[in-house]
């Protein structure tokens, strides 16, 4: 997945501009910035959830598996009924790789709303193995996890790539395993001049 | 999207009885009236139809709001627009999935109500077919709605006011079928129309539906 | 001739309305203030309605324009659509209260209108049906625009709610006249003679139907300058906040 | 100078009144609205001014 | 408490216009029931004081599952829980928020929807007492039913069940009042009535529902 | 504050039981354990929203400033309004320290919704300063921050302790700070016998 000179808004103003990079298949990329440099706005533009304002991206958003702050979980379906209808979605089959990758076989008729905040967590990372798809954007995934979970995800993320896929990860903190780090502050939009009248309505 | 609809059904059953409380809402406010109104049988059939489809149309609103809110909260919206499903077939299934758990419900129940608004004799076979060629068009209509304010905060009531409006030409052709058929007369026309609206709408709104889901998700 | 199109763009709507603007004002001012002062003042009665014909002249240019806001609004929300120019999206949205408020007026008119001659303030009459139901509209619209933050997503939905509930309307003024047979007047200002009111009454009608038009249009535009104005402000403010 | 309007007065001053109310109302509040969304603007726009010039040093 | 009522103020009024969609629900409700009903004045007039009063019920209860619902979801509820205001508090500032945003101007505007459904006319000023009187009582009692249903999963259709039933003698006093009024009869006796049960229900429901929180956030 | 044999249940199920600790003024202590051990349930029974099962917490609800997984935030409310709110409900006066505490000057006049996930958190800590109340009880209050934000908690914690103050921090990463660690999962009540029918009602 190539990206080149990508730019995206968020509320209508240019957050990051210029942002290229290249992730090739088998490896990582780790994305890291402060608070509010606009991470989430990057990963949605590239999930296809918002239009670039400039830019292109060579993978198509069909080859993306997104992963955000919200889990998408029913809470009132068990642990395997929530996989079970990713995985039909997403049109794969058998969810139990991503039960045991995760270590959700305990749980696996629990309620989801009967889960602890990290156990949720895994369960929304579990969901990355049943979408089939190469291209994981995972946005700060390891929020609430305890050691273990994170060595847990470190070692779906390596069985991904070594499968071949790719991964784009936004993070403040250490995920354990090496990766490529880009730091996106470099991106940051410069604020536009706004001579011309025309440009408030970019 | 079969899995997506039946993902709905089972949440419906399981979240507090999806099925029960569209159906109880219906029950309540057709009770509620003559509490209101008064209990002369002469006067609550005469109105009885027009209360009848007032009532189903106001519990299918009351269920909308949820239609995709739920889904936007927790993240499954942005999960399903970018699922290889197109959106307008999530925009189907999501109507008629609340199609079954609300107005398929009022469909069946509403003879049983007429029974306690004193319809007349004729009017029963009536509105039963009325309601069930009419609430198909107020849950796709309603999913329109849903889409158009999905991620406001309070866009129940703000919904309220977008739909209402467009379920006029609906109630009028739906309560007008029950009231012919009830004073025993032709009540042809008013049903082709209802039916047309409902295939029009079912036809054309998903459409609309999922433009507004992409553009709320921005 | 350049495209039309290039009125479009803002800083050129701008430009040509600045001009354009206080010229319409003024014709508004003249001819409504001449259509309302010649109806009032110097117009007899009618032999059937007594003095209450005077109401005409504000209830059926009223009427008109209310019908004429929500189509400009149609037409503007289907540029913005296709065509994503930013002040299409923002006349319609210029347009819309002045819409409502010519609704309320028909209505108000109307009613006060409907007392004396039908003895009743409000009759489920067809057109006066319609035309609450296109008051509804209008709020709905109205509401939302208010309700979304971000003006493009704003523009995007509120055209489309335009464009679905334009659909809708018409359907509801056929399901209107299929419910209830009603009271009111048919339209008098056709062209086939014998439906015609007469000239005493008709010259002064039109006089204000042109007033109410030219002060519509100059609504239009002088709210459509504060729309973009307010746009541009919005963008600015963000980009300091940015910097 | 006043017409006689009879025993519709009411009706008729009424309506008129209405009208004109809400007519001034939407051409007071559009031109309120307008004034003030133009002050904001041209102060935005001097705070701008000023800072560019302070940037680049230029007049 | 005072900061409490007056945030709840200010989310009312910038959410999407707290205040206007209560009344928006209200008018539709209004001008819905001829379109069901049929357009003919008399009947209408004999329904009118029990449809208003009906309108008034429904669109209070349309906004009620948010008294407590968006607090529990972002977590204030829990915070207010462990503040230094008692529960019981929380609960009668945010049931007097709820009726100036939903109460108040229903009473305000319904002598102007009294027209529509050609209500007579010694029944307006009852009307707009009834309401006055009537419609705290909805607030609170709304409350308290929001209380119990806090935390659930689509709790509002739940809740809607809840609440009806404890609305009918509201109801009932209400739509009575404004019957005997607009008929030119006595109409003190229902009004007293009503009175009373809106002033026992906010002395003690507040209590009820503080606890039926509690034992919901557990 | 000193918490003695506490056992607290979540979903009708004991999770913890037998707790003992104590935090002096001036000391903060973390509590570790794995994912669903009961960390947040141990918080929330501290904080008085649910009761205990047994046991006794010296410290009484009302000296405790809680923090949970959801910040409580309003979306449309401003930054400024919403600490104001909470300055308010609680009594204080002041919100100018919890701004600059927390560097959320710049964003004082934002929409709570307009904020990043980071910043958002930002905001929901800055709500402790404002409670004037002498013991934190946090529950992983780091999720979503970037190492800047990190260490501006820190200073916060730090402050708030040389003032006297308490904190019991649940966290799975690492703070920048020292304290006392104690691992909750030593607690982890076992699986009860029920032999007696009325221990199922417990
Ligand atoms: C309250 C509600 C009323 C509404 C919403 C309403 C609406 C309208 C509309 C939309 C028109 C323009 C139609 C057209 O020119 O095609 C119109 C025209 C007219 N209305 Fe009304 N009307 C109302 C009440 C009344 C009443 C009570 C009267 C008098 C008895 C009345 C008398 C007229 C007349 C004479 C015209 C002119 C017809 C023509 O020349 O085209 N209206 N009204
Ligand atoms: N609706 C909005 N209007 C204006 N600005 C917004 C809006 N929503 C977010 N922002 C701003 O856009 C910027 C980018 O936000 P984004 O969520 O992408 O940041 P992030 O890098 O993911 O941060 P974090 O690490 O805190 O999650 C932030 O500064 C945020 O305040
Ligand atoms: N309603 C419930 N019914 C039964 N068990 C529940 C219920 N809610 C939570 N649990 C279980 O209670 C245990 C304690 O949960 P808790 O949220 O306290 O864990 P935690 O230590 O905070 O975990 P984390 O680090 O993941 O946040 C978990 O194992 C969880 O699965
Ligand atoms: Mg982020
Ligand atoms: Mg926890």
């Amino acid at each position: 997945m190539t990206v080149t000179d990508l730019a995206c808004a968020r509320g209508g103003m240019p957050v990051l501009e210029g942002v290229c990079f290249a992730v090739r298949p088998g490896t990582a990329l780790l994305l890291r910035g402060p608070n509010g440099i606009g991470k989430t706005t990057l990963l949605r533009t590239l999930a296809g959830l918002q239009p670039a304002l400039a830019g292109a991206v060579s993978a198509p958003p069909e080859s993306i598996a997104y992963a955000a702050h919200a889990d998408g979980l029913k809470a009132v379906l068990s642990v395997a009924e929530n996989l079970r209808f990713w995985a039909r979605i997403f049109g794969t089959s058998g969810i139990e790789g991503a039960l045991a990758a995760f270590d959700l076989g305990d749980l696996a008729d629990r309620q989801a709303q009967n889960l602890s905040a990290g156990q949720k967590r895994r369960l929304g990372l579990a969901r990355l193995l049943v979408t089939g798809r190469p291209i994981w954007v995972l946005d700060e995934p390891t929020v609430s996890l305890d050691a273990a979970s994170v060595a847990l995800f470190g070692a779906a993320v390596r069985a991904h790539l070594a499968a071949g896929g790719m991964a784009l990860i936004a993070t403040h903190i250490d995920l354990g395993f090496t990766a490529e780090v880009l730091d996106v502050s470099r991106f940051r939009a410069a604020p536009q001049r706004l001579d011309d009248f025309d440009e408030a309505f970019a | 999207m079969i899995a997506l609809f039946a993902r709905d059904m089972v949440l419906a059953m399981r979240a507090g009885g999806g099925f029960g409380l569209g159906l109880a809402f219906f029950l309540i406010v057709t009770v509620l009236v003559p509490f209101g109104v008064g209990p002369e049988s002469g006067v609550l059939s005469v109105i009885a139809p027009g209360i009848l489809w007032v009532g189903a149309l106001l519990s299918c609103l009351l269920s909308l709001d949820r239609i995709f809110a739920l889904d936007f909260e927790d993240g499954s919206l942005d999960l399903l627009a970018t699922a290889p499903i197109p959106l307008e077939g999530v925009v189907a299934m999501k109507a008629a999935a609340h199609w079954v758990t609300t107005g398929l419900p009022l469909v069946l129940a509403a003879p049983v109500l007429g029974l306690l608004l004193n319809l007349q004799g004729a009017g029963y076979g009536w509105l039963v077919l009325s309601l069930a060629l009419g609430t198909p068009a107020l849950s796709v209509i309603g999913s329109f709605g849903a889409a158009l304010t999905v991620g406001l905060k309070r866009g129940g009531l703000l919904l309220s006011l977008l739909v209402l409006p467009l379920y006029v030409p609906t109630l009028i052709f739906g309560a007008e079928t029950v009231k012919r058929g009830a004073a025993g007369l032709a009540a042809g026309t008013p049903a082709l129309m209802l039916a047309g609206i409902t295939l029009a709408s079912v036809a054309l709104l998903p459409f609309a539906a999922a433009a507004a889901i992409r553009v709320n998700l921005r | 001739m350049a495209s039309l199109w290039q009125y479009a763009n803002p800083k050129k709507f701008m430009q040509t309305t600045s001009v354009l603007l206080p010229v319409v004002a003024v014709l508004a001012a003249l001819t409504l203030g001449t259509g309302l002062i010649w109806g009032f003042f110097f117009t007899p009665d009618d032999y059937k309605q007594g003095a209450t014909v005077k109401i005409i002249y504000i209830h059926v240019p009223a009427a008109l324009m209310a019908i004429n806001a929500w189509l400009m609004m149609l037409v503007t929300s289907l540029v913005w659509f296709v065509r994503r120019h930013h002040v299409s999206a923002l006349a319609a949205r210029a347009a819309a209260p002045i819409g409502m408020v010519m609704t309320l007026i028909a209505l108000f008119t109307g009613a006060l209108w409907g007392q004396p001659m039908w003895g009743t303030y409000w009759a489920w009459d067809p057109r006066l049906t319609s035309f609450l139901i296109l008051l509804l509209f209008y709020l709905g619209y109205i509401a939302l625009w208010e309700a979304i933050e971000s003006p493009d997503t704003a523009a995007d939905l509120t055209s489309v709610l335009c464009m679905v509930g334009s659909v809708f309307a018409l359907l509801s003024r056929y399901a209107v006249n299929f419910w209830n047979q009603g009271l009111h007047q048919g339209a008098s200002l056709s062209m086939d003679a014998e439906e015609n009111v007469a000239d005493v009454f008709y010259i002064p009608l039109l006089i204000c139907i042109a007033g109410f038009g030219l002060l519509f249009v100059a609504l239009v535009l002088a709210r459509t300058r504060t729309e973009i104005r307010a746009r541009r402000l919005q963008a600015l403010i963000a980009r300091e906040r940015m910097a | 100078m006043m017409p006689d309007l009879g025993k519709y007065a009411v009706a008729v001053l009424s309506s008129y009144g209405v009208t004109l109310a809400l007519l001034a109302g939407l051409v007071g509040l559009t031109l309120w609205r307008g004034a003030r969304v133009r002050r904001q603007l041209d102060a935005v726009e001097q705070r701008r001014g000023e800072k560019q010039r302070g940037d680049n040093g230029q007049t």
